[in-house]
């Protein structure tokens, strides 16, 4: 099972490249840090906790495979009717597609036309989007909670010293490392109205910076540095602060999430509006990453306490 | 050219793998990395079909006329992290289950499952 | 050169898959995942200088640092599972 | 000037993909995981610098420079400590390296024999 983990993180970092050939930064900065880092981390503690063995299919899989053959065959038939590839009057090309490319400079001042079109023509869908988010770390929260005791700072201490000694390097070039990662993942949030970037890569990245921080420290001591609540309180923040601009746009005399009216001039407004809900979305995807993580290593701690209980 | 068509048979493919994962294995992390790969084709079909041919990157630039189609790339971005987070929540359930049942493998948990009811009915 | 460049990196990538693939221990395969990491932050690099859009160089520099994270996280878990290379891996 | 820049900078490029088509060779020919760390670990690093000052040597304007060199102070800190990383977990974990066990008895042997 390992080894199908490993492939699929392959599998996700040769997926990123192939956007970045077909001109989709955007898209390919959030497969780097979701597809290659995180996913695979989540998938490898899941493995940890259900076991690597895996039992050999019994049935035969000659009907499975009918079936998946059946339906290729029709989808390629569909294809034949498809527009070829990277031809320029494909229907796709021709809906809302040209008024963003041509006018969103005008509209909303902004270079990245990936970021004005995500946060503010379709600010709804991404409003949606973040609220999955959100339901889903919610949904992560009430699978995995454990309750657990309040574990003294002396095991802290101990399980601290016993890791120094075994990852001294590692420990010295992390922190050394921690730093940039973060401030690297505030210039990723901040710099997405002009480069690739924006809220949800931001928050994936800084999300990973906790994570190689609690791999490297101890589950304990990164309890200690990180309060569980204030992040879950966090992750809700995000979504307020999104919805908050969209009312205060409505209060001012617009529609929901028009951001032309939260200032005197229109563009300033547009500026400032795709600012907050960018850090609204940050907020909400760096803690929801920072619980789903949490909570699955907290579940494998558990997990491994008992099984030494039982044996 | 028929061959013009290339992408979307790529990503048949990719498709039709995940699909099978799906259907024939029965252990639920396997299945959950089939649903991925089923999704990260659904994400190449998107992003091929927002490429024009010797357009570039949609980050507006002096001098640069052709773009690609920047509505595709925002669709998947979202997609790509709620992706995450629901694959998470599949995860965090197939944990559970190997607590609860003692075992991922679908044949297993049905069985379990089977026998529960049949022992009701007696 | 720049493109000579690129197809190299290209076939070294196809090697590293194939040792990914193959790889009889667990570390085979991380190192495999490892050495694919890098050689996308310079494949990243060298596209953005082919394609004369420098933006690229942003998300080379996310890979070079979400590879390291996962390479350390992968380690940490196959240590706390108490990985033995004798058993065979599925 | 133009033109010394765009030769150094083509044999960096050259070097570097030479550098990682070793890497690959012997990722994919070394007989045992050590060697094959070796060969990935030494060539790599030094590979991605190559390639990168190449880069670098072409780079359009500063901020492009600046952020490759970023890259090249990141890849020299990551590279050398992942291969530390997974050399050390790959030997606490009881992966042995691969020796020619006949050819150090024989030497042993060859060793015993005249005392």
């Amino acid at each position: 099972m390992f080894a199908v983990v490993m492939l699929s993180g392959i599998y996700g970092l040769l997926s990123a490249s192939f956007f970045v050939v077909m001109d989709a930064v955007d898209v390919a900065f959030t497969e780097a840090s979701v597809g290659a880092g995180i996913s695979t981390l989540l998938m490898l503690t899941a493995v940890a906790m259900t076991g690597r063995t895996e039992h050999v299919t019994r049935h035969k899989p000659y009907l499975a495979f009918a079936v998946v053959f059946v339906t290729g065959c029709l989808l390629i038939y569909g294809t034949l009717d498809m527009p070829y590839f990277g031809s320029p009057d494909a229907p796709s090309h021709q809906h809302v597609a040209p008024r963003y490319i041509n006018d969103s400079m005008q509209e909303t001042g902004m270079p990245n036309m990936v970021t004005s079109v995500l946060a503010s023509y379709r600010g709804f869908d991404t409003f949606g989007e973040v609220t999955v988010i959100f339901t889903a770390g919610i949904g992560v929260l009430a699978l995995l909670s454990v309750v657990r005791g309040r574990e003294s700072d002396a095991e802290i201490e101990t399980l601290n010293d016993s890791m120094h000694e075994q990852y001294l390097i590692l420990r010295i070039v992390i922190k050394m490392l921690i730093p940039f990662i973060l401030l690297y993942a505030f210039y990723v949030q901040f710099h997405g109205d002009f480069g690739p970037g924006g809220g949800f890569q931001a928050g994936v990245i800084f999300a990973s910076a906790i994570i190689l921080y609690v791999m490297l420290f101890g589950l304990g001591t990164a309890r200690r540095v990180i309060n569980q609540s204030f992040i879950q309180i966090l992750s809700a923040i995000g979504v307020l602060i999104y919805g908050c601009v969209g009312l205060v746009s409505i209060l001012n005399g617009g529609s929901f999430l028009d951001y032309s009216v939260l200032s005197d001039d229109a563009l300033a407004g547009q500026h400032l509006g795709i600012l907050l809900i960018e850090l609204g979305v940050g907020c909400t995807v760096a803690s929801v990453m920072i619980i789903i993580f949490f909570k699955f290593a907290e579940r494998n701690e558990y997990i491994q306490s008992k099984n030494g209980k039982s044996t | 050219m028929i061959l013009g068509l290339y992408n979307y048979w790529i990503v048949v493919v990719l498709m039709m793998i995940g699909l099978y994962i799906i259907i024939a294995h029965g252990n639920l992390i396997k299945k959950i990395v089939g649903l991925n790969i089923f999704q990260t084709s659904v994400f190449i079909f998107y992003i091929s079909i927002g490429n024009v041919e010797g357009g570039t990157a949609p980050i507006w630039g002096e001098g640069i006329t052709l773009y690609s189609n920047p509505l595709p790339h925002v669709l998947i971005l979202t997609a790509i992290v709620v992706g995450i987070a629901t694959t998470a929540l599949g995860l965090a359930l197939a944990v559970r289950l190997k607590e609860a049942y003692g075992s991922i493998e679908e044949d297993d948990i049905q069985a379990m499952d089977d026998q529960k009811t049949d022992n009701k009915h007696c | 050169m720049l493109i000579a460049a690129t197809l190299a990196i290209l076939v070294v990538m196809i090697l590293a898959i194939i040792r990914g693939v193959l790889g009889p221990t667990l570390y085979d395969r991380i190192l495999a995942v490892n050495m694919f990491g890098t050689k996308t932050v310079l494949l990243i690099s060298l596209l953005g200088f082919v394609m004369g859009r420098p933006e690229f160089l942003d998300i080379a520099m996310v890979y070079a640092l979400i590879n390291f994270v996962s390479v350390i996280c992968i380690l940490r878990y196959s240590d706390a599972f108490g990985f033995k290379p004798q058993e065979k891996d599925s | 000037m133009e033109t010394i820049l765009s030769i150094s900078s083509a044999l960096c490029l050259l070097i570097g993909s030479f550098l990682c088509l070793s890497g690959g060779v012997g990722i994919l020919r070394f007989p045992d995981f050590y060697t094959r760390m070796h060969a990935v670990g030494v060539t790599d690093t030094l590979a991605a610098a190559m390639i990168l000052i190449g880069l670098m040597l072409q780079g359009p304007e500063w901020i492009a420079i600046l952020k490759l060199i970023m890259i090249l102070l990141m890849t020299l800190f990551i590279s050398p400590t992942a291969s530390h990383a997974l050399a050390q977990a790959a030997i606490r974990n009881s992966l042995w390296p691969l020796i020619d066990t006949q050819q150090e008895t024989a030497e042993e042997k060859s060793h015993r024999t005249p005392s």
